[in-house]
């Protein structure tokens, strides 16, 4: 099989060319270690300043206020977990989402067996938080607020302003993870009141291992990462300086490219989306319509289960991801799908296909084309859709 | 992450599809991730199993394991065909992942639920079987990997 | 300048380019997530379990008992808070030692302020641990021993294996800190009876921002990242995959070559320890004239200070570095230093130079004529140099 069409875009990204070739010299050549005295570090402690200062001015914040961690679930442990350590005198109680990845969940999880209480908001059909839902479940012993910008899975894009003023009129703090968003959204720290934000070198083209938390001037969460002076004391660690260099990189070729890139990307999604809901039977498209990052569709074929719809694309040089139980090596289908309200026998046969500036109408249509000869062939197989045709036979029959 | 067997099982399975008035037919579902399976058999007059068919709602292993009970039992009699466990299914199949242990299972239990609608359908009983769940779950062990 | 001689190789190394070359392909070609369904993250996944075989073999141990992170730091970190957190039933006392890299000791302080105990053994003027004083801590509620397998400023190597059976027989379970050691000297984690244990890649010519924690199977520590499934559901965040397949090839080359390799640099080191201590008067070895780090040599100049010493080699084309205070960032001089019993003014006199297989006999010979020519010329800036004299002259008038 010689085509290949990634469309997995949100699970990693290709590193760019040009990121690899920014890292390349700080591996072989200005190795130093930042901390050190001599010329050599210089070249690295620059290297380390400029990326900070390309990534602060991305979101409006100051380079004083981006700490690098080895990638977006580092930073989401460390906005949790520290910010509840240090405000536990202020409060127990955190509000999140039932949608969040798992690096926010599973933290979450962890801080409640540590005597911390959390809200999980319910999302509407579309995943979109209930703010009604949100603000009313503020306490007086909150201490954190923390919603995704824009979700792993289906891609909605949550009213982070309208979270964020929230927060600020509540006084409370307010984390998102933006792992997702950063490189596809604009997104301005001050103007949507956030306080900490998580974001990951390699879903921007960026390379693995990388990422920083964004913690506004004036939060006085401590390290989560205990050691040397590294990060103006808050991350320990020997600074990752090619990581830092890529990610700079990679951050600053994604602001560039945002608005061209993410219209072309917009274009071809709808394209996507538009044929598959049109030309494929008992199909829905997961996540909000409109509200929803610019290459990503997720969509739910009754009667088929994920992975195998997976595999079976994987032969036609297709890459996507499923939220079926049966790809999650949890056995759980995924939770984002079973919060907007899907059965678990249509969480399973769920399709995320997440674009990248490479892909082409051509390869949109191509895909469309596989995809319904796939799901056709599955469906033939399928004990399920066999059941529903005769039970629909019958009705017509009566 | 798959063998080799299971993708060709996988990516052209053996007898999918239905037999019209089976002999016996047997639907398990695995509670565990939520798959069906179904089995369709023709036994003939003398106990052996002429044809097989299936259909399933599952992962890549599912419909492998599917596929290649169908084989194993085409031809066999009803007391052998017992004999096909999901152990059976997964050493024909060159192994399976161990996170994919349990969808082996379907095809097991798909089996003994045909032959137990077969016994139900002609008032016999056959030696070994035993009521089939309509839910497979089993407290297998979380096999490591690496 | 164009002579450069690195000799700080105990901060970090640079990247070999057969390491840099092992994981080029899996920034822009293998770049899929190894979590993932399809073939293209099937070549990443194996190249994950080869690097985990290959470091896992280099320590006795098995694969399974390998689980990335993102440096020593992290896996130090995560070593001693989550076995706090999951013997907390047992005790809440650990062992460690005054000298260990502040990884270690930041991470007790934190410790200590959650609730936990922890004894801080002496070392003695050579920087070895006093067992004696380590067995006697030893309280029911010990829960964790945690000693470094060689010290990062005087080289020195600890009686890891008698540590490890003094562990063994209180069935308390034992850390230690090998990130100098790994890949200078042999270990075997049964033959040492250690149960955890922590590595850095950047250490040994293998990429930053990558490192491992080896936790012995039956060891039931919990997740120090929470969040997705990977590394066996006990470390979350997307693999960075070309770090791991460096640091396994860093890992492969350093085991190879370790005999060879390491028998030159202790030749190389006794010729710098020899000429500097005979040649420079009012000089100090520090750390054990034997029991040390292949690579390390650590030296205390009276009368002068660090900062200056090391900005004056640089000028020479030489890297190294000190335990002065004001090379520190806290302005406090080395902790080890002072912990082997140098004075404050003497701490900040000292010089680490570490070794690389790179370096031979003329570089040595090269860098004794500049450290006698800079030393001679900071002590005769040096008011306390000054002071002496007049002393010794008055002394010797009288
Ligand atoms: C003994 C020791 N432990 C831990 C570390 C921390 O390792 P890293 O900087 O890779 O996090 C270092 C080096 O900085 C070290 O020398
Ligand atoms: C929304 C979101 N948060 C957090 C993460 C974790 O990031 P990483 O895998 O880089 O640690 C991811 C991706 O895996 C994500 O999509
Ligand atoms: S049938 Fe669901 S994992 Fe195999
Ligand atoms: S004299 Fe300047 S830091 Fe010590």
């Amino acid at each position: 099989m010689d085509k290949k069409i990634y469309l997995d875009n949100a699970a990693t990204t290709p590193t760019r060319p040009a990121v690899v070739e920014a890292m390349l010299p700080y591996f072989t050549e200005f190795y130093g270690n930042p901390s050190s005295v001599y010329e050599l570090s210089n070249v690295c402690k620059k290297a380390i300043v400029n990326s900070r200062e390309t990534i602060a001015k991305s979101l409006g914040a100051d380079a004083a206020e981006i700490y690098f961690t080895a990638g977006g679930s580092e930073a989401d442990n460390w906005a949790l977990i520290s910010t509840c350590e240090a405000y536990k005198a202020k409060g127990n109680h955190i509000i999140t989402s039932k949608i969040e990845h798992h690096a926010v969940l599973h933290t979450c999880e962890y801080l409640e067996k540590n005597g911390f209480e959390v809200t999980y908001v319910d999302v509407d059909e579309n995943g979109l938080i209930k703010l009604g839902e949100l603000e009313a479940a503020i306490r007086p012993t909150t201490i954190l607020i923390s919603v995704m910008f824009a979700n792993n899975e289906i891609g909605t894009i949550q009213p982070i302003k309208e979270i964020g003023e929230i927060a600020k009129k509540h006084d409370i703090l307010f984390h998102t993870d933006a792992v997702q968003a950063y490189g596809q959204l604009p997104i301005n720290v001050d103007e949507y009141h956030i306080d900490m934000l998580s974001a990951s070198g390699h879903k921007l083209n960026g390379p693995k291992g990388i990422g920083f938390l964004y913690i506004r001037k004036g939060v006085k969460i401590g390290s989560y990462i205990h050691g040397g002076a590294q990060e103006r004391h808050r991350r320990a660690g020997t600074e990752n300086v090619p990581g830092i260099v890529g990610f700079g990189k990679a951050v600053e070729i994604a602001m560039e490219t945002m608005k061209e890139r993410t219209e072309k990307e917009v274009e071809l999604r709808d394209l996507l989306i538009n044929r598959i809901v049109k030309e494929i039977p008992y199909t829905r498209l997961n996540g909000h319509r409109t509200k929803r990052l610019p290459n990503n569709a997720n969509f739910s074929f009754q009667f088929i289960e994920g992975e195998s719809l997976l595999i079976m694309l994987d032969m036609q040089g297709i890459c996507g991801s499923s939220g079926s139980a049966c790809t999650s090596g949890s056995l759980d289908p995924s939770h984002v799908l079973l919060s907007i309200g899907l059965p678990h026998e249509i969480a399973h046969g769920s399709l995320r296909l997440t674009l990248s500036e490479d892909i082409t109408e051509e390869d949109i249509n191509y895909v469309v084309d596989r995809v319904k000869e796939i799901v056709e062939r599955l469906r033939s197989m399928s004990p399920l859709y066999e059941d529903y045709l005769k039970n629909n036979q019958n009705r017509n029959n009566v | 992450m798959y063998s080799e067997k299971v993708m060709d099982h996988f990516s052209n399975p053996r007898n999918v599809g239905e037999i019209e008035n089976a002999s016996g037919v047997g639907t398990v579902g695995n509670a565990k991730c939520g798959d069906i399976m179904r089995m369709y058999l023709d036994i003939d007059d003398n106990g052996i199993i002429q044809d097989c068919k299936f259909k399933t709602f599952g992962c890549g292993a599912a419909v492998a394991t599917s596929s290649m009970a169908t084989e194993l039992v085409k031809g066999k009699t009803v007391q052998e065909a017992l004999q096909v466990t999901n152990k059976a299914v997964m050493n024909a199949l060159d192994g399976l992942p161990a996170v994919k242990v349990h969808c082996s299972l379907l095809a097991e239990e798909a089996i003994h639920a045909a032959l137990w609608d077969y016994a139900e359908k002609n008032g016999i009983q056959i030696e070994g079987l035993q009521k089939p769940k309509s839910d497979i779950h089993e407290d297998e062990e979380v096999v490591e990997e690496y």
